[in-house]
């Protein structure tokens, strides 16, 4: 089960054993704690700035990154613009996609 | 006689189609453009199997004695015309139901897929 | 059986039409065995397709042979002299620009549709009318006239003969 | 390789004939006088077809002719139901 | 900026069409036939059709002309699915 | 034999071109439509004519066929071409396009 | 220039002239029109090229079948081209 | 339609069909076949709908898209009724019978009863594009008549 | 009678027949209909699969349609008159990618498509395109593979029109159409030019006769562009997100075989038919609209809130992947053999695995769609409590996608990497870049679609969908725990087939 490649191999395999192990670790060390710890306590709660969470809040999908994602939006923001949504831009393009084809059969 | 001046109308058909669907904003207008770099090509095809001075490429009739012009060009434009149609025809079914729906036909404007 | 001859005469109209394209065919005369027998059931099968669009009300009348011959006869004289005409009507027009425009009503009393067909059809061809439209009901002609010469004109005043030998031909 | 030569110019003085209805196909005013000189066109293009066919030498090219002249009468059938505003 | 940019890139599209038209082998004298001359050829022997454009497109290249029926299918199929009464 | 089909031929010419002529000069569409019909109709008749003429003197199978096709297109455009004019101009009435410098339109009145 | 040249040059510059006056007009149904005109011509060029098969595919469905899909397209929607 | 075009229609659907019938069975011996006589049927189906108004046509379009797919199945089972040799194999030519004629050499008249499964073939697609193209039509016809939308 | 000879046309034959037939059947009774689109299935299936055994046990298959034999070739002149079938490793591991896939469509939508007449429809749309896929790979003649091109097209574009309610599927059909048609017409002029230069038709004799004169170039131009949009390579791809947005489930899987098909298309004209004369600046060419396409897609996808747009952009950067690998394979195979082959075989591995992959996720979004009725992240939410099954196949291939590694985005990506470093380092680094963001991307669609607390309460997903979703869930996890089997079996063959194949496939059809 060795996929190889020029440069060494890659063993699904081998890796799931080295991963069960380490699975294995993990819940060798996680059986060792207190069960109840945590239960019943305000520890279990979501900590939103020390104040109570409002009724209904959801983390929903837009929040999450949110931070990587501002950060790329600058860059994002210029090819947002580039997908206009535009038959007649989407006709340029595949025709410099063509112009680009044809320069460089021509070599 | 004439050179090669019908390869060169086929290709500025195939360029002036190019050119409406780039520049014209009407949607219908478009699906003119296709249809006109359609008619070039079927126009180039046909033209690639003239022969200077051949005959029709059918027996039934045929002046005896004569060459005849290749006849797969032909084929392959009959198949390529049919195709054509079939493209227009679904072309416009798209363009009336964006009609039922926005009520505008400008290109600018059936934009809410974007980004 | 209104029905059944109906079809029958469509299937005989295709046929004749299928005989004419296939002529020089064969040799049966002009025509080859297999050329008639395909050409027979081309037109059995046009008769059960369009056997029901063809006829309208009073279409029957077309089917006796002296309306033929009348409609040859009447192709090929005033028709045809009528034509002639109106061309070098129109040609004098051309050349001197000089007309007199507007769409004049009459009544030919024509109130079959392959008659008022007719007639609608002779009035396009032939010199400077043009019919415009015809009222379904009463059978008024709506015919636009380039040299009005009256402005409440009787129907030979318009066509000369025409309706006698549309009455003639299909009514 | 025209055979028979008269009929060949007839085609080629027809064709120019052609060419002035689409001046009138160009500039009309109305979509009723573009209609117009479409169908003027339809009938030329037929005569035109017809007397090639004769110029040619081959009787099997005119059906072209006939398909056209059946044909060319929907579409200008089409049109003028637009205009007069049927086809709903 | 971009207009120009595309309108660079069709005059360069453009510009390798009509060097392609008057390019191309001179127009009316094509240089390989071997498979069409082998039609008009072997038509009448193989087929037993006159008309060898029918014969290249039901018999030497029918395959093509089962694809084409399938195009047309599929268009009219596509359209009764555009043009379809949808209750919502 | 020839100079009957010449003959066809030049007036079939000279209407046709006749109707061109009409479809530019004339005023208004009614007008055109006159033109354009009669002498197209009129015109294009004469050129089949000379090739069905031409058909018949060639004999044969293949003139004959020519003939008969000649014979049957001339039948087609008779059937459809005033037809066709008369559906234009009844639309273009009926889009509201009036009569040039008419004198009467009693159409007009009924509508 | 044999006549068959003149034909071939005539033709091929009133489907140009068709095809662009498709791409020019502004009302919808003109542009139509002359497209339709344009599938004539070529299937006339057709015609003038030795191909009949061909001539009357384009002659049915170019000029007499597309028109009149196009025509009741433009009934369905707008017949002018917006600015 | 006025009267005029409604009895010309009358008068011409008859002679479109026999004609259309003639382009498609006289495929492998005049220019014409399946697709050109199927149009050209097709057309006058658009002739009827123009003529008369959509709601004639309206009863036949389930009769189309049957008729379509008819021809469809057609056209793929003469491609396999030449199985035994290979797919499109031209089985009937030359071997006598029906459309099993041969022809002799260089130019001839005709005979209708030649070329193997072409006839067959240009029958199912002409068919299918007579039923294809109809059923375009008269469904670009029929949209937006009466919208439950 | 026996039909092993006869496989390969009746893998397409049959499925035309089915779509023919299909709405007969239907319009007797819906079951029938059903009943009948299973058979055509299973037979195709059948047919396909039996025709890859023979292509990977006995090399090239070949047949002629309409000759006396199937494999009489050429003329009595020496040279090839009739169309040709032409079956290769490569052929055969795209029909058998375009199986999977179509099976897997037609169970999904046989219970994921509720209304009645666009049900039949749209299956009947389906299978023509199916057919038009395995025409298209299968074929070994230019024309033939220009008129499947355009069935794909056309069937593709009814099937993105499906959603007729709501304007948003049809103005995607639209743009696509127009993309798709013209691409297929500047094909088809490629096409007349090679004809009127050589006469020809046929791939491999057209191959042997291409010397590189400016039409042969200029053609080589227009099948490269019209084929680089179909496929789908930024900046032409902008048709892609919105089909693969709009159009219903069943039929984006679908439409990314069929993408890959044209992939196929691709790489036929780029290996064989012009592999005589191509040099590598075409391969730099595939390579950097590759890498492009992947980090352009990438980006685009890490600020959509539509679920299915998400989805379609993370489907256009696969294409990307794959482009690459096969693009690197190309610049460097003959300067560097090793790393060439590792290269297209991980850019080929990654057409199977991405069908898996994307199909599933693609298949997910459908069924968060029927049961929630929307799809837009801002919306969505705690799904997982009703669709557990989704949530669970969601994931699977949302980790398959970005590369986790016991699942299948990773061996072929891995081996894409490894080959593109070879290069150039800054290829991988743009690559592992993607990869990351699409990670970022999929992780923060499930967790907006699936977690959460529930809202209101929806159906589970049918037992049909389930086993549609399941079969490309459990492709995903074999392929990702056996790399190397596939490998061996299936891309090794179908590389070596492109690469080195030129010769065999020519001999194979014009012998000698």
């Amino acid at each position: 089960m060795r996929l190889v490649t020029g440069e060494g191999y890659w063993s699904p395999l081998a890796w799931l054993a080295a991963a069960a192990g380490v699975l294995l670790l993990a819940g060798l060390l996680w059986s060792r704690g207190r069960r109840d710890w945590k239960r019943g306590t305000e520890e279990e709660l979501p900590f939103l700035s020390g104040e109570a969470a409002p009724e209904g809040a959801r983390v929903g999908g837009q929040h999450l990154y949110w931070g990587f994602v501002e950060g790329l939006r600058p860059y994002v923001e210029r090819l947002r613009a580039f997908h206009s949504g535009f038959v007649a831009d989407y006709v340029a393009w595949f025709v410099v996609v063509l112009a680009m084809a044809l320069l460089v059969a021509m070599v | 006689m004439t050179g090669n001046l019908p390869f060169v109308v086929c290709m500025v058909f195939v360029a002036l189609g190019l050119w409406t669907l780039l520049a014209k904003r009407n949607l219908i207008k478009l699906v003119i453009g296709l249809t006109l770099i359609e008619n070039g090509v079927n126009l180039f095809l046909v033209a690639l199997g003239y022969v200077q001075g051949g005959a029709v490429p059918i027996y039934t009739y045929a002046p005896p004695g004569v060459r005849m012009v290749l006849p797969t060009p032909q084929a392959l434009t009959l198949t390529s015309i049919v195709i054509g149609l079939a493209t227009t025809a679904l072309a416009l079914a798209f363009v009336v139901v964006i009609w039922r729906h926005r009520g505008t036909l400008d290109a600018r404007k059936v934009r809410e897929l974007r980004g | 059986m209104r029905r059944a001859a109906e079809w029958t005469a469509t299937g005989m109209f295709a046929f004749a039409v299928y005989l004419l394209l296939a002529t020089f065919t064969g040799s049966l005369g002009l025509w080859a065995p297999d050329e008639l027998i395909a050409g027979a059931v081309l037109a059995a099968v046009t008769a059960l397709a369009t056997g029901a669009f063809l006829w309208a009300r009073g279409g029957w009348r077309l089917l006796q042979p002296q309306r033929w011959i009348l409609f040859l006869i009447y192709l090929i004289g005033p028709f045809l002299v009528a034509m002639a005409k109106a061309n070098l009507d129109v040609a004098w027009r051309v050349i001197t620009g000089r007309i007199r425009p507007g769409i004049v009503r009459f009544n030919p009393g024509l109130h079959t549709e392959f008659g008022r067909t007719l007639l609608a059809n002779s009035i396009t061809l032939t010199p400077g009318t043009l019919t415009v439209d015809i009222d379904d009901g009463s059978g008024d002609f709506y015919v636009h006239w380039i040299n009005v010469t009256d402005e409440s004109p009787t129907p030979e005043r318009v066509c000369g003969s025409f309706p006698n030998w549309a009455r003639r031909i299909a009514e | 390789m025209i055979v028979a030569l008269p009929f060949g110019v007839a085609a080629a003085v027809l064709l120019g004939f052609i060419l002035a209805s689409m001046v009138r196909l160009g500039i009309g005013p109305t979509a009723a006088d573009r209609a117009v000189a479409l169908d003027t066109i339809n009938t030329l293009v037929v005569a035109t077809m017809i007397l090639l066919g004769a110029a040619f030498g081959q009787v099997v090219l005119m059906d072209v002719a006939l398909v056209y002249a059946l044909l060319s009468f929907v579409s200008t059938l089409y049109i003028a139901r637009y205009l007069e505003g049927g086809l709903k | 900026m971009k207009r120009w940019f595309v309108l660079a890139a069709f005059l360069v599209v453009a510009g390798f069409l009509v060097l392609l038209g008057t390019g191309m082998r001179p127009f009316g004298a094509p240089k390989a036939f071997e498979m069409d001359q082998y039609f008009i050829d072997y038509t009448q022997a193989e087929v037993a059709a006159n008309n060898v454009v029918t014969a290249v497109v039901f018999d030497y290249r029918g395959y093509d002309t089962l694809g084409e029926a399938t195009v047309l299918f599929c268009a009219v199929v596509g359209v009764a699915l555009i043009l379809r009464k949808v209750r919502r | 034999m020839n100079a009957l089909i010449y003959a066809f031929l030049a007036i079939g010419a000279v209407f046709n071109g006749l109707g061109a002529v009409a479809l530019l000069r004339f005023p208004d569409v009614y007008t055109r439509v006159h033109g354009a019909t009669k002498c197209t109709t009129f015109g294009s008749i004469f050129s089949l004519l000379g090739v069905a003429v031409y058909g018949f003197a060639q004999g044969g199978g293949i003139g004959g066929t020519m003939a008969v096709r000649a014979f049957l297109a001339l039948v087609f455009l008779l059937l459809t071409n005033p037809t066709g004019s008369h559906a234009l101009a009844r639309a273009a009435h009926r889009a509201g396009i009036k009569p040039f410098r008419a004198v009467v339109d009693r159409l007009e009145e009924r509508r | 220039m044999t006549v068959w040249a003149v034909l071939q040059v005539m033709t091929l510059v009133l489907i140009v002239i068709g095809s662009v006056l498709a791409v020019w007009l502004k009302d919808l149904l003109a542009a139509v029109l002359a497209l339709g005109g344009a599938s004539l011509l070529l299937s006339l060029e057709f015609y003038l090229l030795q191909a009949p098969d061909v001539a009357i595919a384009e002659a049915g469905i170019g000029a007499a079948l597309t028109t009149a899909i196009f025509i009741l397209a433009i009934r369905k929607t707008r017949r002018k081209e917006e600015e | 339609m006025s009267v005029v075009v409604r009895t010309i229609a009358r008068i011409l659907l008859p002679i479109v069909f026999a004609f259309g019938g003639y382009v498609i069975m006289h495929g492998h011996l005049t220019p014409g076949g399946g697709f050109q006589g199927g149009a050209v049927v097709a057309s006058a189906l658009a002739l009827v709908l123009v003529a008369f108004g959509e709601a004639s046509l309206k009863k036949y379009k389930d009769l189309l898209s049957a008729l379509e797919s008819l021809g469809g199945v057609a056209f793929v089972v003469l491609g396999l009724i030449g199985i035994p040799f290979t797919f499109f194999a031209n089985v009937l030519a030359g071997v006598g019978g029906l459309f099993g004629q041969s022809v002799p050499p260089g130019p001839n008249p005709g005979y209708l009863n030649t070329a193997g499964t072409l006839p067959l073939m240009n029958w199912a697609v002409g068919l299918k594009v007579i039923a294809g193209l109809g059923s375009v039509v008269v469904l670009f016809g029929l949209f937006g008549g009466e919208d439950d939308r | 009678m026996n039909l092993a000879p006869h496989a390969s046309i009746l893998a397409i034959a049959v499925p035309l027949l089915g779509g023919f037939a299909l709405p007969l059947w239907a319009k007797l009774h819906r079951r029938l209909g059903e009943l009948w689109l299973f058979l055509v299935g299973a037979f195709t299936a059948a047919m396909v699969v039996l025709l890859a055994v023979q292509v990977f046990t006995g090399g090239i298959q070949v047949y002629t349609l309409g000759a006396s034999s199937p494999g009489e070739t050429l003329a009595p002149g020496g040279f090839p008159i009739r169309i040709m079938l032409v079956v290769d490793g490569m052929g055969a591991f795209t029909a058998l990618i375009s199986v999977l896939v179509a099976l897997v469509s037609f169970l999904y939508a046989w219970r994921f498509l509720t209304e009645d007449h666009g049900k039949t429809l749209a299956l009947t749309l389906g299978l023509l395109l199916w057919a038009g896929m395995l025409g298209m790979v299968l074929t070994g003649d230019l024309f033939n593979f220009f008129v499947f091109f355009e069935v794909t097209s056309i069937a593709a574009c009814g099937l993105i029109g499906y959603r007729t309610w709501e304007a948003r599927g049809v103005e995607a059909a639209f743009k696509t159409m127009v993309m798709y048609t013209v691409g297929g017409l500047l094909v088809l002029l490629a096409i007349a030019v090679l004809y009127g230069e050589h006469g020809a038709l046929n791939l491999a004799y057209l191959s042997s006769r291409i010397q590189g004169s400016l039409p042969d170039r200029i053609a080589l131009g227009l099948l490269l562009g019209g084929l680089l949009m179909k496929v789908g390579a930024v900046p032409a791809h902008m048709w892609a997100p919105d089909a693969y947005g709009e159009a219903p489930a069943q039929a984006v899987i679908l439409l990314v075989a069929n993408t890959q098909a044209s992939l196929y298309g691709l790489l036929r004209i780029l290996f064989t038919l012009f592999g005589g004369i191509t040099d590598p600046v075409v391969g730099w060419l595939v390579t950097g609209l590759g890498t492009v396409t992947l980090v352009v897609a990438a980006l685009m996808a890490v600020i959509q809130t539509d679920l299915g747009r998400l989805v379609a952009y993370g489907a256009v950067s696969q294409i990307g992947y794959m482009l690459l690998g096969v693009g690197v394979g190309f610049t460097v195979i003959r300067a560097r053999p090793e790393y060439g082959l590792v290269a297209m075989q991980g850019g080929i591995f990654h057409m199977l695995n991405d069908a898996a992959a994307i199909g599933l996720l693609f298949l997910c979004v459908g069924a968060v769609e029927r049961a929630a009725g929307a799809r837009d992240l801002r919306g969505l939410g705690g799904l997982s409590h009703d669709l557990k099954w989704t949530a669970g196949f969601f994931l699977l291939g949302a980790l398959a996608l970005a590369g986790i590694p016991p699942l299948n985005g990773f061996a072929s990506k891995f081996m894409i990497y490894e080959s593109s470093f070879r290069l150039s380092p800054i290829l991988t680094a743009l690559a592992t870049l993607a990869s990351i963001l699409l990670l970022a991307v999929f992780i923060r669609a499930f967790q907006g679609a699936f977690l959460g607390p529930r809202g209101k309460p929806s159906e589970p997903e049918p037992f049909g969908m389930v086993l549609a979703m399941g079969v490309l869930a459990l492709a995903v996890l074999a392929l990702g725990l056996a790399p190397d089997f596939f490998v061996r079996h299936l891309v090794a063959p179908a590389a070596e087939a492109l690469w080195q194949g030129r010769d065999l496939y020519l001999a194979a059809v014009l012998g000698g």
